[in-house]
């Protein structure tokens, strides 16, 4: 067996690189964590914790003072001070060949401020109270050592070091990394002396290899097994309910008068008018839904039924919005109302690789429309071509899923918002859901400092949202780890699979 | 004297007229296996074709699932009323109708994909070895390219590209199988083009489409009978594996690939049945096929014939 | 031989042409890499800096041109998603599906030979007749089945074999090898019995079917008339013979297997080159899948020259300008 | 003591379709350094004669009477370990295809030395040496340079040639040849017919020639046997039997030889053809195509000596009838 | 005179392999490869009358079957014309050369290969009489039973097919098919090679009848000199593509004048010498890839003279209608 103080967990989606800049992806991110940290950390539920930096104002409208954490030293002996963080947010939008990068986060910034080696502010062009949130996604480099450093240097390790608790001693590339600890962590100390970080794509065989034993801890357990494994002693299940809402986008682009790509009549004619313009007609089929049939059968109760994005007991969560009840009949009612007595023909499109049972889940929806009389084609196809053809808005009703940041503009900006290129609005909102009023809102929200007011207009923004049913929510997925006996892992919200995150487990 | 004018008598060889196709079924029944596989085949082509009226269910018609039916044992007995012999999927599909309409669908992948390109290949073979030259150089030069192109990594691709759906699959299994009936046929032809019995239908001044189809193609048939067997037992099976890749077939209208990789999942959780009943079913197929496949290559061998 | 070479030579260049174009057109037909590569929270601002980055804002003719232009050059591009020259990738990952395929094809030929010669020499026997049985069985099992299988009965069931990855590599020659260590070895038992297995049943078959034509052969005759033992007869004279379709089907299947490990690599957490297209295929990495696909085509026709060498060594009859291919 | 004495030789195949007997009922014998000329129409059983001979009857066929004493010793039922060491040393066969009868694969050297190894100690040095005398004495130039080529690289008649001279490396005392000039053409046949001429008159080899050409056997043999239908149906000195033939189809036999006939004049053809030995008639098995065929030929004709040396398998024999020339 | 029914003038058959692109290249980079000109019939003239039977004798790859298919119009000629009384066949178009290409047929030696193994022998030897409008499908079935009880054969077994007969009857079918279309010349390839003695006996004495009946001419292409010998009224050698004499019979037999010829008959053996001592003809037969120079068989021949190997020997006439292609005739 292998050593002592040496623990290996197998995650299921693949690092593409070390370079914390490079590639805006949650096993990155999760990496990412492990080596390096951020100004604003968060904790297990997706709140907002000190992390290098200690605290946190609005000095003025336009300018956030971050106070940092003294006596932090990067894995390197360097010490951490306000030229690196500065560094950082200057290397966000440089970052060569980048798919995916982090300039996003730096755009706000007009100007950084160094106050002393401890204090810096950012002065932005217009009040901006994400900042702080912001930066619990950029994660901060050693500015002597990664200047010029490309992303080859990071993945080589070359200047990889960071101020995380772990430092990477391998990195091989879809293969594995493998984590030393650092003795110099200003945090709790890490767990192990020595952690391996395998990729294991395959859900059966990663779960094979933790009941093998030749793992300890994996993440994305199968919710096929998750029923088993809560009955399996050699097995913790660690589960937490995540941020990531599946849901139905409906296509709200064509009017009312437009035939909508995948709906015809009965006859396989098309139909010459959208129905899905029709609030009646959205709120049918999503009441025609039974979420609670699909979070018990299909996602075996790893998932909570909702009908907004974000989970209670997270900021902007709206109270008063739950989801919404199966009523099959008030469906049928709604649809007769709206003139489609009879229904129509639908086809539900949806991605077969990339949400937990997504081709299963709509599969069920097919089956529950159609009772209510809307006949229902069901398609999966791979993300790659899925994916493409919903932003090209080329389906009728489709499912896809958002991992929300805990702050209801997030959602709100990229999906509920109107498509405006110049704003940078909508950029996901696949449907073309439109509503003035959750615009202005938006609008007001993304100005508001005080925490308190902002979450007041997200909540109203969101609730017009589900009183339009401009998308339809299914539920809100578990996140769920499993470890051997003697190790947990404490789960997270934000879906990051990080080695610092297992222990050993308290003797019983 | 004139022997030549009395005809002589053949000695009698056989008792009755012994055509080709007699003698090929004579030697056929002689395994006893292989004519246990064509049985097996027979059966399993009758279920696929009379699918609809032998199911209890139609697992293609979402009306009739309900996943409050997921995942039942063997022998629970449903909402609608029937029993689930095989059990259920996640979906609340019957697996004994769910196999069924799989084993059609893999079928008519596997057949459908086979003959198409059967067809396209021999053509292309009988084409290339008659007309030689450069029309030989360049459909000879295609096939090299196909062939030095892994099967799965094409049909990986071209599905990639065509999207999924039943023809697709076919499609894009033709493309990846043709090569092999085009270079085969071209073997065999260019063997029987040089017989002599050829030479004597060009004596006759018989037109080259008649040589060509009448005289020169059903001597080619045997290695394409042979490889076409063997090819849709190949296409069965790299259907299954693309589908279980993610490409291939509509999920609501799994294959035995579909069904074994939906149930796949389920396998580490104790409900096998999802997924063990497909992969027998499957089995059963292929090396059904494989041994009829086996049998007609010795039987059609003319190298190894007594 | 230079004839040969010539000929080889400029089927591989067209081959790699035709193929990196099919790519192209293939993967602007399948969408657009940035879609799925991108933050979903990304603006459209986002968007378009990212198309830009990758080369992805040019005409497809362009791109094309770009790509040609580079690979000229040397340089296939860099991976979109790994930000790392694809190439360099690819040659990171092959030593892991090379070990793989060549265990496989040890194994198979360890296995194969051995029982084809068997069937083949004793074809009515009950051995000989069960040992065809079982090949059909190789032929026919969906190989990620089987795969799935291994695991369960080997790693979770009885716990002999590692399940996953790749275990213990050591490093020779800046590439990573795993067969080298015992730990290593047996993390690669499993996936090369996975891949092995139908090209075992290949071996068989066409060992057996080599052996029962070459047993009526009249040489094979002759040479029992040279009152040669039987041993003698059966491994210089037969064997000798059956070598050559052998040979020149394993090699030839080795291209096939080294594709066919797509599946047991996903299975068995395999880092190899199999693994990375399926990935790079699912997030459209484009130079990737086509530094791969002329990496497969360049070792084919390496494979290929390979096994033309070791057939005109074991069949003196033929000479390479003769074949034309 | 005749070199080689067959006695009531039967040998059966016995497949799906019945029992083909192939030989049946075989005798004769050679004397030291005699030449005897096995003729007869193809499938009478003549390969099988002299497979039957070493000892090389492919299964389903089988030796199930009679006895071959070859230098006194019984080779019917002798181990087969024992009977190896007579082949290709004591005994040996050439066969009918030269293109067939060599190892397409292994060079000449390799087939010479291994063939005499197989029976003495001689180390290679040695063997090589008496590989390449044998070489020479068949006529083959520059037999080094030969031996190390392969078969491949020579004609059908050097191809023979060294057949023969692997026959000949341990001087064996009977030499069985299988139509080893039939493929051959005629000027080819002539050197070859000549060098087996010279051999057999300088080593005392016996030698049983099988062939269909009465032609050859007149010009080479000492003795004759017809076979007819896998029994020998006349036999004697090859003078008195060409020239006088007993048996109706010796006699119709060579009335067919069209040089024996007169130019453009119809030949004397014997009617019908060769019955099955799947399912041979009662009695005289030429009964059907014969001329003077009546009721007593329904009775199986023994093989009688109907002149002194002269045998024949008929119950009327021809006698005084001189064949037209 | 009438024109003869075949004659063939300066007629050569080359086999060619050309190099491709990849072969250019290759040999302007040096590499040992070239292009391959078999000439498997080389400047061949010949003629053959009407009522003839000319055999046609040479070893082994000689071009004798080469030349045969050009006769029988399967194969087109690289050089030379052929006539068929008196006119060109190459000008003939469409329906015309059909029907002049219809009454030349061959018969073939493989009796196994040269009969579709898949058609019964009704359609073997109804197929083309039908197509060509020789009968009509009402008339078919009594029209193939005819051509098979004219060719030896017993109609009943038309049902049957090819592998259900023995050799001798198969080449009575291969028969019966060329009769079918009224043809008036055959070219027999080999006809009788394959065929026991006695078989062979029974088919030599049906062609022979069958010239009495049909008033038929004949190409006689053979290896076997006693074959040759007793159908033939003329005898044409050939070696290596090219003819070296050509005689009648019974001088070809009685006063061979070219060396190969002599050699050959020397070679053969022969029923009535017992015991002889076999003389030999020396050397291999030449690749026709790569033939010698001059008169190709002066590598082999026992009075070669340097002449012989720089001049082609021209074939004249040396005696009346006897013609040889030798030097030694111009020095005597
Ligand atoms: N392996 C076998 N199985 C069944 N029958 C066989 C086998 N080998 C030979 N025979 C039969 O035995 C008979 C004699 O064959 P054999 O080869 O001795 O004839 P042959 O006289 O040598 O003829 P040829 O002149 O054609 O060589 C034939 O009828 C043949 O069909
Ligand atoms: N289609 C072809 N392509 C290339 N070469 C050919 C072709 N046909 C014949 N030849 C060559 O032409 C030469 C003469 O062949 P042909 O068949 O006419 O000889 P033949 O005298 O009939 O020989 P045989 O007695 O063996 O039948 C041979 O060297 C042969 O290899
Ligand atoms: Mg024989
Ligand atoms: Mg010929
Ligand atoms: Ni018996």
């Amino acid at each position: 067996q292998r050593e002592a103080g040496h623990m290996i967990m197998a995650v299921g989606a693949p690092v593409t690189s070390i370079d914390p800049h490079y590639h805006q992806l949650s096993p990155n991110n999760a990496v990412s964590d492990a080596i390096f940290d951020k100004l604003v950390n968060t904790d297990a539920q997706a709140r907002q914790i000190p992390g290098l930096a200690v605290s946190w104002t609005a000095v003025a409208p336009t300018v956030w003072e971050f106070k940092l954490r003294p006596n932090v030293t990067f894995q390197n002996g360097n010490a951490f001070t306000a030229e690196d963080v500065v560094f950082t947010i200057e290397r966000l939008p440089n970052v060569p060949n980048s798919p995916s990068s982090y300039a996003a986060y730096a755009r706000p910034i007009l100007r950084m401020e160094i106050v002393d080696p401890l204090t810096i502010r950012f002065h932005t062009r217009e009040p901006y109270p994400l900042l702080p949130l912001d930066m619990t996604n950029v994660r901060i480099l050693d500015k002597e050592t990664s200047e010029g450093a490309s992303t080859d240097d990071f993945n080589s390790l070359k200047v990889a070091f960071g101020t995380g608790p772990y430092r990477p001693t391998a990195y091989r590339n879809g293969d594995r990394i493998e984590f030393a600890r650092n003795p110099t962590y200003w945090g709790p100390a890490p767990a192990f002396d020595r952690v391996t970080y395998r990729m294991i794509t395959n859900d059966a065989s990663r779960l094979a290899s933790l009941l093998s034993g030749d793992v300890d801890s994996i993440d994305q357990v199968p919710t096929t097994d998750v029923a088993r494994l809560r009955a399996d002693p050699r097995v913790t299940l660690a589960e937490i309910v995540g941020l990531r809402l599946v849901f139905l986008g409906l296509d709200q682009l064509r009017t009312a008068n437009e035939s909508s790509p995948f709906i015809t009549d009965n006859d396989g004619k098309p139909l010459g008018r959208n129905p899905l313009q029709d609030v009646r007609v959205r709120r049918a089929l999503s009441i025609a839904i039974d979420r609670k049939a699909i979070v018990d059968r299909i996602m075996e109760g790893a998932a909570t039924p909702a009908g907004q994005f974000l989970p209670p007991g997270t900021y902007s969560h709206v109270p008063d919005v739950t989801a919404p009840a199966y009523d099959p009949d008030g469906a049928k009612r709604l649809l007769a109302e709206a003139g489609y007595p009879n229904g129509f023909r639908i086809q539900l499109n949806g991605p077969n690789d990339r949400y937990i049972n997504d081709s299963r889940i709509i599969q069920a929806i097919g089956q529950m429309w159609t009772r209510i009389g809307i006949r229902t084609a069901v398609e999966a196809q791979t993300w790659a071509t899925f994916v493409g053809r919903a932003g090209r808005a080329e389906y009728s009703a489709f499912l896809i899923g958002w991992g929300s940041n805990p702050d209801g503009s997030h959602p709100l900006r990229n999906i509920m918002a109107t498509v405006d290129r110049e704003r940078g609005r909508g950029a996901s909102n696949r449907g073309h859901y439109s509503n003035p009023q959750v615009d202005s809102l938006l609008d007001q929200a993304l100005g508001e400092l005080d925490e308190g007011k902002r979450e007041q207009i997200e909540i109203n923004a969101q609730r017009i949202v589900a009183q339009d049913v401009g998308i339809i929510p299914l539920h809100i997925q578990t996140n769920i780890w499993a470890t051997r006996q003697g190790y947990i892992h404490e789960p997270r919200a934000d879906e990051l699979t990080r080695p610092q995150d297992v222990r050993p487990a308290p003797a019983r | 004297m004139s022997a030549a004018a009395e005809p002589v008598t053949p000695e009698p060889v056989a008792p009755r007229v012994e055509t080709p196709l007699r003698r090929f079924i004579s030697q056929f029944m002689e395994s006893r296996i292989a004519v246990g596989a064509l049985v097996v085949f027979t059966i399993i082509v009758l279920l696929a074709v009379f699918a609809p009226w032998i199911t209890p269910q139609n697992p293609y018609d979402l009306f009739q699932l309900d996943i409050m039916d997921g995942r039942m044992e063997p022998g629970t007995v449903g909402g609608a009323g029937f029993t689930y012999w095989l059990g259920t999927d996640d979906q609340g599909r019957d697996m004994l109708s769910g196999i069924i309409y799989g084993l059609r669908i893999s079928l008519i992948v596997g057949a459908g994909s086979a003959f198409i390109a059967g067809i396209i290949g021999a053509s292309l073979g009988m084409l290339a070895a008659y007309a030689g030259g450069k029309t030989d150089t360049v459909i000879m030069r295609l096939v090299d390219l196909q062939l030095s192109f892994p099967t799965i990594l094409a049909a990986l691709m071209i599905l990639a590209f065509l999207g999924k759906g039943i023809s697709n699959v076919v499609i894009a299994l033709v493309i990846v199988e043709w090569a092999y009936y085009a270079r085969t046929v071209r073997g065999s032809a260019l063997v029987e083009r040089r017989r002599e019995y050829v030479e004597a239908a060009q004596c006759l001044a018989l037109p080259t489409w008649r040589i060509i189809f009448v005289h020169l193609l059903p001597n080619c048939l045997p290695p394409l009978i042979v490889i076409g067997t063997i090819q849709v037992a190949r296409a069965i099976a790299l259907e299954a594996t693309l589908s279980f890749l993610g490409l291939g077939v509509p999920i609501t209208e799994p294959s035995l690939g579909l069904l074994i990789a939906n149930g796949y999942e389920y396998m580490l959780s104790g409900k096998y049945w999802i997924s063990f009943y497909p992969g027998i079913a499957l089995l059963i197929t292929i090396v059904s096929i494989n041994l009829v496949g086996d049998h007609l290559r010795d039987v059609l061998n003319p190298r190894l014939q007594k | 031989m230079t004839l040969y070479l010539i000929r080889r030579l400029f089927q591989a260049l067209l081959v790699m042409l035709a193929m990196s174009l099919i790519v192209f057109i293939g993967v602007y037909g399948i969408g657009d890499p940035v879609e799925i590569l991108i933050s979903p929270d990304a603006d459209q601002a986002e968007r378009a800096r990212a198309v830009a980055a990758l080369g992805l804002d040019l005409p497809l003719w362009q791109q094309y041109g770009v790509f040609l232009v580079r690979a000229l050059q040397g340089d296939l591009g860099r991976s979109f998603v790994y930000n790392v020259p694809a190439l360099q990738l690819i040659l990171q990952r092959m030593p892991a599906t090379l070990e793989l395929a060549v265990g496989a094809t040890v194994l198979a030929i360890v296995v194969g030979l051995p029982l084809g010669l068997y069937a083949g020499l004793k074809p009515d026997s009950i051995g000989g007749r069960s040992i065809m049985a079982g090949s059909i069985l190789g032929f026919s099992l969906p190989s990620f089945w089987v795969g799935l299988m291994l695991i369960m009965v080997f790693a979770v069931q009885l716990g002999w074999l590692p399940s996953t990855g790749r275990g213990t590599t050591v490093e020779i020659l800046g590439s990573r090898w795993s067969f080298l260590t015992r730990d290593g070895l047996a993390h690669m038992i499993m996936p090369a019995m996975n891949l092995a297995l139908f090209k075992i049943s290949l071996v068989i078959r066409l060992t057996r079917a080599g052996v029962r034509e070459a047993m009526l052969m009249d040489y094979v005759k002759f040479a029992r008339a040279k009152g040669l033992t039987n041993s003698r007869v059966i491994f210089v004279h037969v064997f000798k013979n059956i070598l050559i379709p052998v040979v020149t089907v394993t090699g030839l299947e080795f291209g096939s297997t080294i594709a066919f490990s797509v599946v047991t690599e996903s299975i068995f957490a395999w880092p190899g080159m199999g693994k990375l297209i399926i990935d790079s295929i699912n997030v459209l990495d484009r130079p990737v899948i086509v530094a791969y696909l002329m990496m497969i085509v360049f070792m084919f026709i390496i494979i290929n020259l390979v096994v033309d060498l070791t057939y005109t060594i074991l069949d003196p009859r033929v000479r390479l300008e003769s074949k034309a291919i | 003591m005749n070199t080689l004495e067959v006695q009531g030789l039967r040998t059966h195949f016995h497949t799906r379709a019945g029992v083909v007997k192939a030989v049946d009922d075989v005798s004769f014998s050679i004397a030291k350094g005699q030449v005897l000329g096995l003729v007869g129409e193809s499938g009478s059983g003549k390969t099988v004669t002299g497979f039957s001979l070493i000892g090389l009857v492919d299964p389903p066929g089988r030796i199930v009477e009679g006895s071959i004493k070859f230098q006194g010793r019984e080779l019917v039922g002798m181990p087969e370990e024992e009977m190896r060491q007579l082949r290709g040393n004591r005994i040996a066969m050439v066969f009918q295809d030269p293109m067939m009868t060599l190892n397409p694969v292994l060079r000449i050297d390799t087939q010479m030395i291994e063939t005499v190894q197989a029976h003495d100690n001689s180390s290679r040095e040695v063997a090589r040496q008496r590989s390449r005398d044998a070489l020479g004495m068949v006529g083959i130039p520059s037999p080094d340079e030969r031996l190390m080529s392969y078969p491949h690289q020579f004609s059908g008649g050097m191809r023979q040639r060294v057949a023969i001279a692997i026959a000949l490396l341990h001087r064996p005392d009977l030499i069985i040849a299988d139509e080893p000039t039939t493929a051959l053409d005629v000027t080819i046949q002539g050197q070859i017919l000549a060098e087996v001429q010279k051999l057999a008159a300088t080593t005392g080899t016996s030698l049983l020639w099988i062939t269909h050409d009465l032609s050859v056997v007149a010009g080479l043999a000492d003795d004759i046997a017809v076979m007819y239908a896998g029994r020998i149906v006349e036999q004697g000195d090859v003078g008195e039997v060409l020239d006088a033939p007993l048996h109706p189809y010796t006699s119709g036999l060579l009335g067919s030889v069209p040089s024996r006939n007169a130019r453009g004049v119809p030949l004397r053809q014997i009617p019908g053809m060769t019955p099955s030995l799947l399912s041979l008639p009662k009695g005289c098995t030429f009964r059907a195509r014969c001329f003077q065929a009546g009721e007593d030929c329904l009775q199986e004709p023994p093989m009688d000596e109907a002149l002194p040396g002269r045998f024949v398998r008929c119950v009327r024999p021809l006698r005084a009838t001189v064949p037209t020339a | 005179m009438t024109p003869p029914m075949i004659e063939l003038r300066g007629v050569s058959r080359r086999f060619e392999k050309t190099l491709d692109f990849a072969g250019r290249l290759a040999k302007r980079l040096g590499a040992p490869v070239r292009e391959e000109v078999v000439h498997a019939v080389d400047g061949v003239d010949l003629s053959v009358h009407k009522g003839e039977v000319v055999g046609l004798v040479g070893e082994s790859g000689c071009g004798k079957s080469t030349l045969g298919r050009m006769v029988a119009g399967i194969m087109p000629a690289s050089d030379g014309q052929i006539f068929r009384e008196g006119v060109e066949v190459n000008t003939l178009q469409g329906a015309e050369a059909k029907r002049v290409k219809l009454r030349t047929q061959m018969i073939f030696q493989d009796p196994y290969a040269s009969l579709n193994p898949r058609l019964r022998v009704a359609d073997i030897v109804g197929e083309a009489p039908l197509y060509h409008g020789l009968t009509d499908a009402a008339g078919q079935a009594a029209y193939v039973d005819n051509q098979m009880r004219r060719a030896g054969l017993d109609p009943a077994f038309k049902r049957r097919y090819p592998h259900q007969f023995s050799g001798g009857q198969r080449q009575r079918i291969g028969i019966a098919r060329a009769l079918a279309v009224q043809p008036d010349f055959l070219v027999c390839d080999e006809a009788v090679a394959a065929l026991d003695v006695s078989i062979q006996a029974q088919v030599l004495n049906l062609f022979m009848e069958l010239r009495a009946e049909l008033n038929l001419t004949y190409l006689f292409i053979s290896h076997d000199l006693s074959v040759v010998e007793h159908l033939s009224d003329r005898v044409v050698i050939m070696y290596l593509g090219r003819v070296v004499e050509e005689a009648p019979v019974a001088e070809v037999f009685a006063r061979a004048n070219h060396p190969y010829t002599q050699s050959l008959l020397a070679a053969v053996p022969r029923i009535e010498a017992r015991k002889k001592a076999f003389t030999v003809v020396q050397g291999e037969i030449p690749s026709p890839l790569n033939p010698p120079p001059g008169c190709h068989f002066h590598p082999r021949c026992p009075f070669a003279m340097p002449r012989c190997s720089v001049e082609r020997p021209v074939l004249r006439e040396i005696a009346p209608r006897h013609r040889s292609a030798c030097h030694l005739n111009d020095a005597a």
